[in-house]
């Protein structure tokens, strides 16, 4: 094992896979020289070259619409956007074309690329360029869609995500970037759609993914002492969801809070609790939470930008009034 | 791969099947037959066809919403095609697809896009594998006129352009977006100007003369094949049916100019062409037109008598394995 | 009252506003002559001229945008795209631009648009032509959404959406244009955000918008016979939801069943039953349903096609079988 | 409206005012006393303030993501900037906005977007409604070269000239999109030859010849005015500083590159002009720029003595009522 960054661990998925596999290529904003507009390809053109490192103009939509036909043609294309934000102009590609055509051909054409979309505020940004909008993407059947919550994750995520057949949507949380965690040294994957456990519980269930997961994690562990035990369930793959591991955990527990930053209106979290709603609800001890984004655009104030979406205060007040219910 | 009689002679009946399938298909929507909507390209089959003559093995095609030509032209099955038509399990989509979506990667045609523009992206990436891989292939990009409006047109052709890919834009300047002439969408006497914005070397054909399409389209592919760049042509030529099946009334334009258009009928033209230069006799385009004819009705019978795709597997091909 | 159909009441809200005042314009493709895609807009031009009913080229992306811009300047454009699956191609106008103008400009400026969406399969257009995409622009703080059920909404809705000062997203279900309905002869505007008991009862809760209200009114009559006395709700407005008469419902029947036609994950009806499932949790006798479009793309097979929505037995049958319970 | 030695000096303070200006949130954001990221135009100001200089009541712009020099060149409050720079209440967004997103509805900045091309089609849909309220007015649609590769481009310029729409696309071509030099996003010598595709007339200035710049654009708006359609200018200029913040390696450049155009100073041209021309004397010149600083170190006073906005207001924007 060892220590690494989120940004590190998602450049050495990038790397090695691209030697495992000469099909891959990356494209995107000033992912060569530059680096990448939040560094993530550091290097990487210095080590494949700049016909598998490809800086693209201010276009996204056809670097979206590029990396679908490369992939239809047998290339594994990694792209990036250089805010999630921007995925507003690769939608048609996304949508109609990428996610349809395994489809529309009866199974004959697949569509293997990879999206990467750095998500979530608190850099400042304003409200054009801290969106959290993978909901959207999990309202597209064909789609796949992946949140990293540590370097660990993400590393073995990136991986399962260039290896599969389909169109993945892979979210990064910019506020994550500079974080640490232990990787290990060889090869690994971590399989789709398969949610992971990472604190088990009995008193209530928290459902989580990317940077909410450690939000997660330290109100879990804050609320111990007090007798609150919770589980926190890192989802890893938004869409297609791991129902088996969700609702095993809550007919286990009776409670859940449902975390994350994006809006909370029309956000995973309701697809979640709906799918709680329909297939526990007779396990149910109590209504389910969801503590999410306001449902207001991001502001630039640093206080206003900081309340609007949920921090650890407010997940430890939800899950103590859960409790005391 | 200079323009063989045979080569002519294929051209020729693909261009008659197309048009006799479409007329075909007209038909059988006017008799309730079929579901869905449909976009003929009637008057526009030699546009259609040849540039898909001027292909080899290996290399690709994308089409429209307009595409049942571009599918005959590049080889593909009229039962196929047909089957499709009817929703049917040996459909070239298995019934999933339908009108708008005729795709047989073998055959060449990548993937029919409904969503004008559509198929930019896809031919850009399909262009790129071939360059990264170092083939000998190319990618020819069917658009229309309205399709050069999106902002996709854009981004590919400067993309392409900038990455010297191995793709052929082929515009089907048909006249006409749905009901906007293309004079109104755009204030430009030629598209073909357009290449210009994107450092693009490009040509203007007429787009109802099979033969003069092919030779230039031919140059032009051998060009891009052999590494210069892509380049951009605009095919002049006209839609002579309605724009889709709701389209019925064409307040729109006048039969004046349709009266026009008609008398330069593609396929009239290669006729005279064919008689004129002795590469077939008068029996032979006739025994070419009832051949197609009956190898059509053949197709339709294959068409009905295929099962529907089960019902179970409705979700089947929603993701890879 | 009169009888008009959906269509014909879309196209006199339309030219009545007009009328009513000269800031309100038209755009889109072959809304003119052609009389639009669906003939939503026939003869308008010939009402009102083509500086006020104005041909697009095919650049739905800049036509959004444009709508912006004239709205910021004191118009109130009203748009339609041909197939609500081109909105893809909007996204970024709609998204990052006039969801949020209002909000940057601390209110400043105000962005009355509306965008006409025609939604929905069932006319055998594939794919790429057939979908319900309503919930992404649910997730969207800034936009409203409305969705009417019958002629009468439809005429009522628009006009409230014209004078709205917010962007207004406004779908219009297919099917339903040749569907008639009586509709007032004098002036008149239903209030956005407001639902609307279609019909009143007490065993179960059925939430529903769009064409899908008329599925679940048929639903309800047919089992009226067998005692099960269904409250039909017609949402109207899926954004900013009527919280208070979902709640009031809900707390009255202690069962709801949830039908739209588009994508079951991620759609509204996950919004709503979270929403439930957090405010309403104590009153429930029975999980919360769905009954939504199935998580693929639109088939072109008919059978396929009608198979993948909720149809009126389909909605029948889960009814029934919550009653059970 | 011809360029009168008051108009000058009137820029010139305004050019002055930015680079000021900008120099102090530079140091501001090194000093870590203000959040976020931010774009500088330092080298830029004549491109940004001088077609400003050219407008009248009632005139538009659209900025975009380095938007602070057309701020300043439009009007705007330097207090009003700051304090949006603070996220301050009394800011141009009420601190809702930040940096990006400037903008100023009565001083006539319509809105910065910081998605680029992001104000295209606000700047279109601004100049249709002047046309249709025939208002004498105009827009000016300030981009960069960047954004002349978006999608969003094509298609606003194309609207624009089909509608005959009274809007000025003024590009800042300033060498590159963050690391991506203009030579290598697009196969052109000029981006104004991309206007040619939509039949729309265009120019290239020196974008760094305040001067030049004034009278070229001025001559472009009348024409624009007085009803003759769109207009496309190119302005050659050169970003000086780094791309944003974060942008501090500068790998894809080189000094020599840099000292050219630093040489080429747009303040230093301009102050030269009027010296030269009798328009001002150095005394004037120093006069103005103390002047300039002192109104800026209180404008950073009223902006760190505002208040920040009420969290109660944090969701009171999201709707219009
Ligand atoms: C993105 C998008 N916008 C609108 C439509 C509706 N539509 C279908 S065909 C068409 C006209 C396309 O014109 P052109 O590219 O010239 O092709 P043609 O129909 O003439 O073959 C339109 C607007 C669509 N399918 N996709
Ligand atoms: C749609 C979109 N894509 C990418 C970005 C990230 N980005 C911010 S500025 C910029 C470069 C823009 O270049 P240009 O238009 O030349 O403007 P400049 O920065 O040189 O002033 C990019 C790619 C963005 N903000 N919006
Ligand atoms: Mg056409
Ligand atoms: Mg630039």
């Amino acid at each position: 094992m060892k220590e690494i960054t989120y940004r590190e661990a998602i450049n050495e998925a990038l790397a090695e896979e691209m030697t495992r596999d000469e099909n891959v290529i990356l494209m995107g904003e000033d992912i060569g020289l530059y680096g990448g507009n939040f560094q993530v390809t550091k290097d990487l053109i210095l080590k494949f070259g700049d016909n598998r490192v490809m800086d693209t103009p201010v276009s996204e939509a056809v670097t979206a619409g590029c990396a679908v036909g490369a992939a239809m043609s047998g290339l594994r294309p990694v792209i990036e956007a250089t805010f999630s934000d921007f995925v507003t102009l690769m939608m048609d590609n996304l949508v109609n074309q990428a996610a349809k055509i395994h489809y529309l051909s009866a199974g004959e054409i697949n569509v293997p690329m990879v999206l990467r979309l750095p998500v979530g505020c608190g850099t400042g940004a304003g409200a054009q360029h801290s969106q959290s909008l993978e909901a959207w993407m999990c309202h597209v059947p064909g789609l796949k869609v992946v949140f990293p919550s540590n370097p660990y994750e993400a590393k073995g995520l990136l991986k399962a995500a260039i290896r599969d057949d389909n169109p993945v949507i892979f979210c990064e949380h910019k506020l994550l970037y500079p974080t640490a965690g232990s990787v290990p040294e060889e090869d690994y994957t971590i399989p789709l759609s398969q949610a992971n456990i990472v604190k088990k519980g009995t008193s209530l269930t928290m459902i989580a993914y990317g940077y909410s997961v450690q939000k997660c994690l330290v109100a879990a562990m804050q609320l111990k002492p007090k007798g609150i035990d919770i589980e926190v369930i890192d989802l890893r793959t938004l869409h297609p969801l791991d129902e088996d591991t969700i609702l095993e955990s809550v007919k286990k527990t009776g409670r859940v809070i449902i975390v994350h930053e994006a809006v909370k209106t029309g956000g995973v979290g309701a697809e979640i609790s709906a799918l709680i709603a329909e297939k526990a609800f007779s396990y149910l001890k109590a209504p389910i939470l969801r503590i999410a984004g306001m449902d207001i655009p991001i502001p630039f104030n640093k206080t206003m930008e900081q309340a609007c979406v949920p921090q650890i205060l407010d997940i430890k007040k939800a899950a103590e009034r859960m409790m005391r219910r | 791969m200079s323009l063989t009689n045979e080569k002519i002679i294929k051209m020729y009946t693909r261009m008659v099947t197309a048009r006799l399938l479409e007329e075909m298909l007209n038909e059988m929507f006017n008799e309730g037959m079929l579901h869905g909507t449909t976009h003929l390209g009637i008057g526009q089959e030699a546009s259609g066809v040849a540039p898909c003559m001027t292909l080899m093995e290996g290399d690709k095609i994308t089409l429209t919403h307009r595409n049942h030509v571009g599918c005959v032209g590049i080889g593909m099955d009229v039962k196929k095609i047909l089957a499709e038509m009817f929703g049917k399990e040996t459909g070239v989509c298995g019934g999933y697809g339908g009108s708008m979506h005729m795709v047989d990667y073998e055959k060449g045609n990548m993937f029919a896009s409904g969503v004008v523009g559509g198929g930019l992206g896809i031919a850009v990436g399909a262009a790129l594998k071939m360059k990264y891989k170092g083939e000998a292939n190319i990618v020819i990009c069917f658009i229309g006129d309205g399709a050069t409006n999106e902002g996709m047109f854009h981004e590919a052709l400067n993309l392409a352009s900038i990455w010297k890919l191995p793709i052929v834009f082929f515009v089907e300047n048909n006249g006409y977006a749905v009901s906007m002439p293309t004079y109104r969408s755009m204030n430009l006497q030629n598209i073909e100007k357009r290449a210009e914005s994107y450092g693009m070397r490009s040509i203007i054909v007429d787009g109802n003369n099979a033969i003069d399409i092919y030779n230039m389209t031919f140059s032009a592919v051998q060009s891009v094949r052999e590494g210069f760049g892509p380049m951009f042509i605009e095919s002049k030529t006209y839609r002579i049916c309605g724009h889709s099946r709701s389209d019925t009334e064409q307040l729109y334009r006048n039969q004046k100019e349709m009266d026009y258009y008609l008398a330069k009928c593609p396929i009239k033209r290669l006729e005279e062409y064919m008689l004129k230069n002795n590469i077939a006799k008068s029996e032979m385009l006739k025994e070419i037109n009832t051949q197609v004819m009956d190898e059509l009705k053949q197709a339709v019978l294959y068409a009905q008598n295929s099962l529907e795709p089960s019902l179970e597997n409705i979700g089947k091909y929603v993701y890879a394995k």
